[in-house]
């Protein structure tokens, strides 16, 4: 694995016989407070001068006892604490689990609430993508294209609020159906909304993403070639920024995704924009062009979705799960998420274990961070998007 | 050689290119709505909050009947509800919305915002939609006490002298079904002393005056 | 040119020397003070226009008081010197970097009739007192105990002093063109419109036309160069937040922490003047005698400074920030070698004409 | 507060000179606020939106720093572990006084929805800093924590900086008098028993 990453060709990576020098090197606690460690991660950094050589991520400052919750609510009051694990992609948390319960207790589910489903979940992702790539721009000190973004997220938080009525936690899905029925002016919003984010990701692209000083923060910093990645379990943009042609939207269709028709952005070695496949950069494009991806989604979604039928009548009355245990994943904003169920016949589940993306793509950092500069830390951090509460729970 | 200048005007180029993005946006109109000054209800447009929007939660008294299915519902067990059944020989006879005579005062029901997470699951379960989400977001406090908020219509005092009409009426149904009681026992002891005087089958009823007593 | 001592001539009539001397000093704070003020309020201003915000709105009419409310509130702040600081280079270091800008600001002609010190070797003294200010970078974040000012501080002073050299071939070249290193001398020759700006070839006929792109590649040196010497954006790698979370001044606050708030500004301000006076004709009107009456003269002075100033700020608010080590390969590799050949052609110019 | 108001309407203009220096250096501090860049959860993306442009927190006088010592309050913003409070404590001694904190959500406020079960949850932030402020709401909306920020304001401009000084004072005085009275009394009643 090492020796994958020491032969990758047009790297920045400074390379130092340590054994040549007696120099005394620089231990640096980057975090729990940092302004851009993404919340509360700790990162313990041995620096010399500006180089990093060595790495450690200390984790459970937002430990939030997510299991231990489950296993004291029943089906339906997991679901706001789900939200709370991935809060910045809430609903994309929600259909995995919903999934998991429907499966379990062999619930079927009309197509216009599937295509309803899918739906918010692109408008998320677009919301969260969004945040991910300002976020990204505000690591490299570009603090206005925040502000641009932030801006086209307020209409996509803003139809998710008219749906399900708040802004970023919605407790919308439920086994069965959705929450909510659906207000009139939905497919109106939406596609003002898509021609919106088409025009601000437009005006992104001059601004920052095609920026050569960004291209040069960003490129050929934090190699993750794709047998690491494939080793690391990566999934998500991360995984494809390296080349893995993977997702779960793809490979296993879930819900009503095998009706739409969309692609996978993926960066692969040879066929790159800017910089080398699996560079900070690259997993940033796979964002930007995943947006598009989801833009696309939305406008077959405005066409699929049937107008008459509710939304809200097949929720059970009663909600009776059998004893059983499911794994059920989807493709979260992030990779693949992941829900085991284990049910003992009673109203509460017996466990629920959450594969959390986050968690697993963090697992990288250390192997891809050595050898660059702590400036090129903190962007290789950004670039992996990592959100705390799903890395701790 | 080449090289480099090129670099060098495609740094230049992307950062004019920038600027000009930039300065186009410094002549655009904002998108700030002034809160204070523009209550979120009256903005136009997608600005606007949305009816449905779920802020503080708001209790309808005359809709609620007090089966704590929302206390049961909630997932954070931030909702207290204590009822207390309303005395037949009150003189208040209070009567729910639809007009339908109530059966439970509601002595406490207490909603702790500062733990609530607005999941709308207690809404949800309402039979008869008496808690809803009310588009009040303006409650920040000094103190957190503040934030335990009582919806019961009634005070200590008041809740204390329901309290004391019911058990004044258990205490009179005690009292009634005691004297019931004996006055079964004196029954039954003449009936058996009848019965033993006269000795006919008389049971029939002393069954049914024995039905009548206990249902009294 | 004995006009700059106009105003000191005419106060030390009335007052005697020391006081005259004492009062012009004061002119140049209170210059820096008021200015600092607006630039405050401008940055926050312009930032958030771009933005498609609105900025301060709720601090009097359109939030004009809020640098004054600033002032008023640090100055009521808790003046911490960390338990490990060495306590005397930690205070100190926040008055030597305001001495610095304050010092380099005596020497800035506002108008032909009016400059606080009138060195004849002014651009001499601008390199050298803005020196100063690495001082005060490095004993601040050496001095806070803090590895973040450190690190900021070591970053800063690397930054500064490479970006010192470019900084001075383009003032030499324009010095080597105007044969006087005196700033009023320096104004005086761009008089009579803006074709005799130095930043267009210089005073010369016609025959200058071959020497404009090479003195225009100069101004585009010393912009980029005067943004390092300032830490503005791209350029602000000690301060950068993403990174260093304030870089050398993180463990300032309340007072010593306005001090270098103000020195950032007047910094800014200062080599905005210097940009003025070297390329773009100091106090004089861009249009001949046009509105060149010694005091119209300090109107165009802090207009054209202003200009720049806003400059930085728009391209503060637009770029992403670079890093350490390309900082010194755009000094070394592109600014120091595009400044000599500029250099060598404004030498010859000043040969010919 | 004559002054204040004075200052927000500048066309009634009654008071700037009779105003008092007390109610000057408060408007500074109630209109001139820097919070510390910091987020905890969930709470902290929407602390992002009030940020972003559609909000703007700017307005208020509200300006973000990102170092604990140039800021004037800090807003916690999402979960509290108990290994995360004792970071919080530290962060809150390193604003210079006069400081303040709110806190924003259910899971500042009380733990929030991990109150019952969170075995690892801080129940409540004031349970370790001082807090003035609570914003309920999980997480608030935007215009709740302007509403919150404007209580602030109006919270900072209605301190008594030299009244309490004074009290203080006299406060002070009268306790080292009361303890002299007292060391006297001890004195002399060991002076009768010897």
């Amino acid at each position: 694995m090492e020796n994958n990453l020491e032969n990758t060709t047009n790297n920045n990576k400074i390379n130092i016989e340590y054994s040549q020098f007696d120099s005394e090197r620089m231990r640096l606690n980057a975090g729990p407070q940092h302004p851009s460690t993404h919340g509360v991660l700790r990162l313990e950094v041995e620096l010399d001068g500006e180089i990093v050589t060595d790495i450690i991520p200390h984790l459970g400052y937002l430990h939030r006892c997510f299991e231990k919750h489950c296993e004291n609510s029943n089906y339906n009051q997991i679901v706001p604490f789900v939200d709370r694990l991935d809060y910045v992609s809430a609903i994309n948390n929600e259909f995995p689990y919903v999934m998991a319960v429907e499966k379990l207790a062999g619930i079927e589910v009309s197509e216009k609430v599937q295509i309803l489903r899918a739906m918010c979940a692109e408008i998320n992702r677009i919301a969260n993508h969004l945040l991910a790539i300002s976020a990204f721009g505000l690591d490299s000190g570009a603090f206005t294209p925040l502000l641009f973004l932030f801006r086209e997220r307020e209409f996509a938080l803003g139809i998710l609020e008219k749906l399900s009525g708040a802004r970023l936690l919605y407790n919308y899905f439920c086994p069965g159906g959705v929450r909510y029925e659906i207000y009139s002016d939905f497919k109106k919003d939406v596609k003002v909304f898509i021609d919106s984010v088409r025009l601000a990701m437009k005006e992104m692209e001059d601004l920052l993403i095609f920026n050569d000083i960004f291209i040069k923060r960003t490129e050929k910093i934090g190699l993750l070639p794709k047998e690491v990645a494939i080793n690391f379990a990566c999934s998500g943009p991360v995984a494809r920024g390296s080349g893995i042609n993977f997702d779960i939207r793809k490979s296993a269709p879930y819900s009503s995704y095998d009706k739409f028709d969309f692609d996978i952005p993926v960066v692969e070695p040879g066929k790159e924009v800017v910089g080398v496949s699996g560079d900070c950069w690259s997993r940033n494009w796979v964002r930007v062009k995943e947006i598009e991806e989801s833009c696309k989604i939305l406008e077959q979604g405005i066409t699929l979705l049937p107008d008459e039928g509710s939304v809200t009548d097949g929720i059970p009355k009663k909600l009776k799960v059998p004893a059983g245990e499911v794994y059920c994943k989807a493709e979260n904003t992030k990779g693949e998420l992941g829900f085991y169920l284990v049910s003992n016949g009673s109203d509460k589940p017996e466990r629920v274990r959450a594969r959390a993306t986050s968690f697993v793509n963090l697992a990288i950092l250390p192997s891809i961070s050595k050898g660059y500069m702590f400036a090129d830390l903190i962007m290789i951090l950004g670039s992996i998007d990592i959100v705390l509460g799903e890395v701790d729970r | 050689m080449i090289n480099y200048l090129k670099n060098i005007i495609k740094g230049f180029s992307t950062i004019l290119v920038g600027m000009k993005v930039t300065f186009i946006n410094l002549f655009r109109p904002n998108v700030t709505v002034q809160y204070p000054n523009v209550h979120p209800l009256v903005r136009a447009g997608s600005d606007k909050m949305p009816d449905n929007a779920r802020n503080k939660l708001n209790v309808i008294i005359p809709k609620c009947t007090g089966c704590k299915s929302c206390e049961k519902a909630c997932p954070v067990n931030c909702i207290t509800i204590e009822t207390t059944k309303v005395a037949s020989i009150d003189t208040e006879k209070p009567l729910m919305e639809d007009g339908k005579k109530r059966v439970f005062w509601l002595s406490q029901f207490d909603i702790d915002f500062a733990k609530c997470c607005f999941c709308g699951l207690c809404t949800i379960a309402c039979p008869t939609s008496a808690i809803v989400h009310s588009t009040d977001f303006e409650y920040s406090c000094y103190d957190r006490n503040e934030l335990l908020v009582h919806f019961s219509p009634f005070n200590k005092e008041q809740v204390a002298e329901k309290k004391r009409i019911l058990a004044e009426e258990v205490k009179q149904k005690a009292e009634k079904a005691l004297a019931d009681k004996q006055a079964a026992e004196k029954a039954a002891q003449e009936q058996n002393i009848t019965d033993s005087k006269i000795k006919s089958s008389d049971d029939q009823t002393s069954a049914n005056q024995n039905i009548q007593n206990n249902s009294n | 040119m004995e006009n700059h001592q106009f105003l000191f001539n005419f106060i030390s009539e009335y007052t005697g020397d020391i006081l005259a001397g004492v009062l012009i000093a004061i002119i140049p704070l209170a210059l820096l003070l008021v200015y600092a003020l607006v630039a405050i309020y401008g940055e926050l201003k312009i930032a958030s226009f771009i933005q498609l915000k609105l900025g301060p709105m709720r601090t009097g009419k359109w939030g004009l008081l809020q640098p004054v409310a600033e002032v008023f509130k640090l100055l009521q702040k808790e003046d911490i010197t960390p338990d490990g600081a060495d306590k005397p280079l930690f205070n100190l270091a926040p008055f030597i970097i305001f001495l610095g800008c304050y010092a380099a600001l005596s020497v800035l002609p506002l108008s032909s009739h009016f400059a606080p010190s009138g060195l004849n070797i002014g651009l001499f003294f601008i390199i050298a007192i803005s020196s100063l200010a690495v001082l005060g970078i490095v004993m601040g974040g050496w001095a806070s105990n803090n590895k973040y000012s450190l690190i900021g501080a070591m970053r800063s002073v690397s930054q500064i002093i490479s970006y010192e050299i470019p900084a001075a071939m383009c003032i030499l070249g324009v010095a080597s063109m105007a044969h006087s290193l005196d700033m009023n001398v320096i104004s005086a020759q761009q008089q009579g419109g803006f074709w005799n700006w130095y930043v267009l070839g210089g005073p010369a006929g016609i025959s200058k036309i071959w020497l404009i792109p090479f003195t225009v590649v100069m101004f585009i040196v010393y912009f980029v160069t005067s943004l390092a010497e300032t830490n503005r954006t791209p350029f602000d790698v000690p301060e950068g937040e993403s990174e260093l979370v304030a870089g050398y001044h993180t463990e300032y606050s309340g007072m010593k922490f306005a001090f270098f708030y103000l020195a950032e500004y007047g910094n800014m301000f200062v080599v905005s003047a210097i940009m003025t006076v070297i390329f773009f004709g100091g106090w004089s009107s861009p249009f001949g005698d046009f509105l060149n009456s010694p005091i119209w003269q300090i109107f165009w002075f802090i207009a054209k400074s202003m200009f720049f100033v806003g400059l930085q700020i728009w391209l503060r608010w637009t770029l992403p920030r670079t890093r350490v080590d390309q900082l010194m390969y755009l000094c070394w590799k592109i600014l120091l070698p595009l400044s000599m050949v500029c250099f060598l052609a404004m030498a010859l110019g000043g040969m010919l004409y | 507060m004559g002054l204040l108001n004075a200052l927000d309407n500048p066309i009634n203009a009654d008071g700037i000179i009779l105003g008092k220096v007390e109610d000057l250096f408060n408007w500074g501090r109630a209109k001139s606020n820097w919070f510390l860049q910091f987020g905890l959860a969930c709470c902290a993306i929407e602390f992002m939106a009030v940020n972003a442009s559609h909000f703007d927190l700017m307005r208020f006088g509200n300006i973000p720093r990102s170092s604990p010592r140039q800021a004037d309050y800090i807003v916690i913003s999402g979960t509290v572990t108990l290994k995360m409070a004792e970071r919080i404590k530290i962060l809150f001694e390193q604003i210079p006084e006069p400081r303040y904190a709110i806190s924003m959500g259910s899971c500042a406020n009380s733990g929030g929805p991990y109150w019952q079960h969170g075995y690892n949850v801080l129940k409540g932030i004031d349970r370790v800093i001082p807090i003035d402020v609570y914003i309920p709401g999980c997480p608030p909306r935007p215009e709740a924590f302007e509403q919150a920020v404007l209580k602030l304001q109006e919270k900072i401009s209605m301190e008594e900086i030299f009244k309490k000084r004074e009290r203080v004072a006299q406060e002070d005085k009268m306790l080292e008098s009361m303890l002299k009275a007292e060391e006297n009394n001890f004195i002399e009643n060991v002076n009768k028993h010897i």
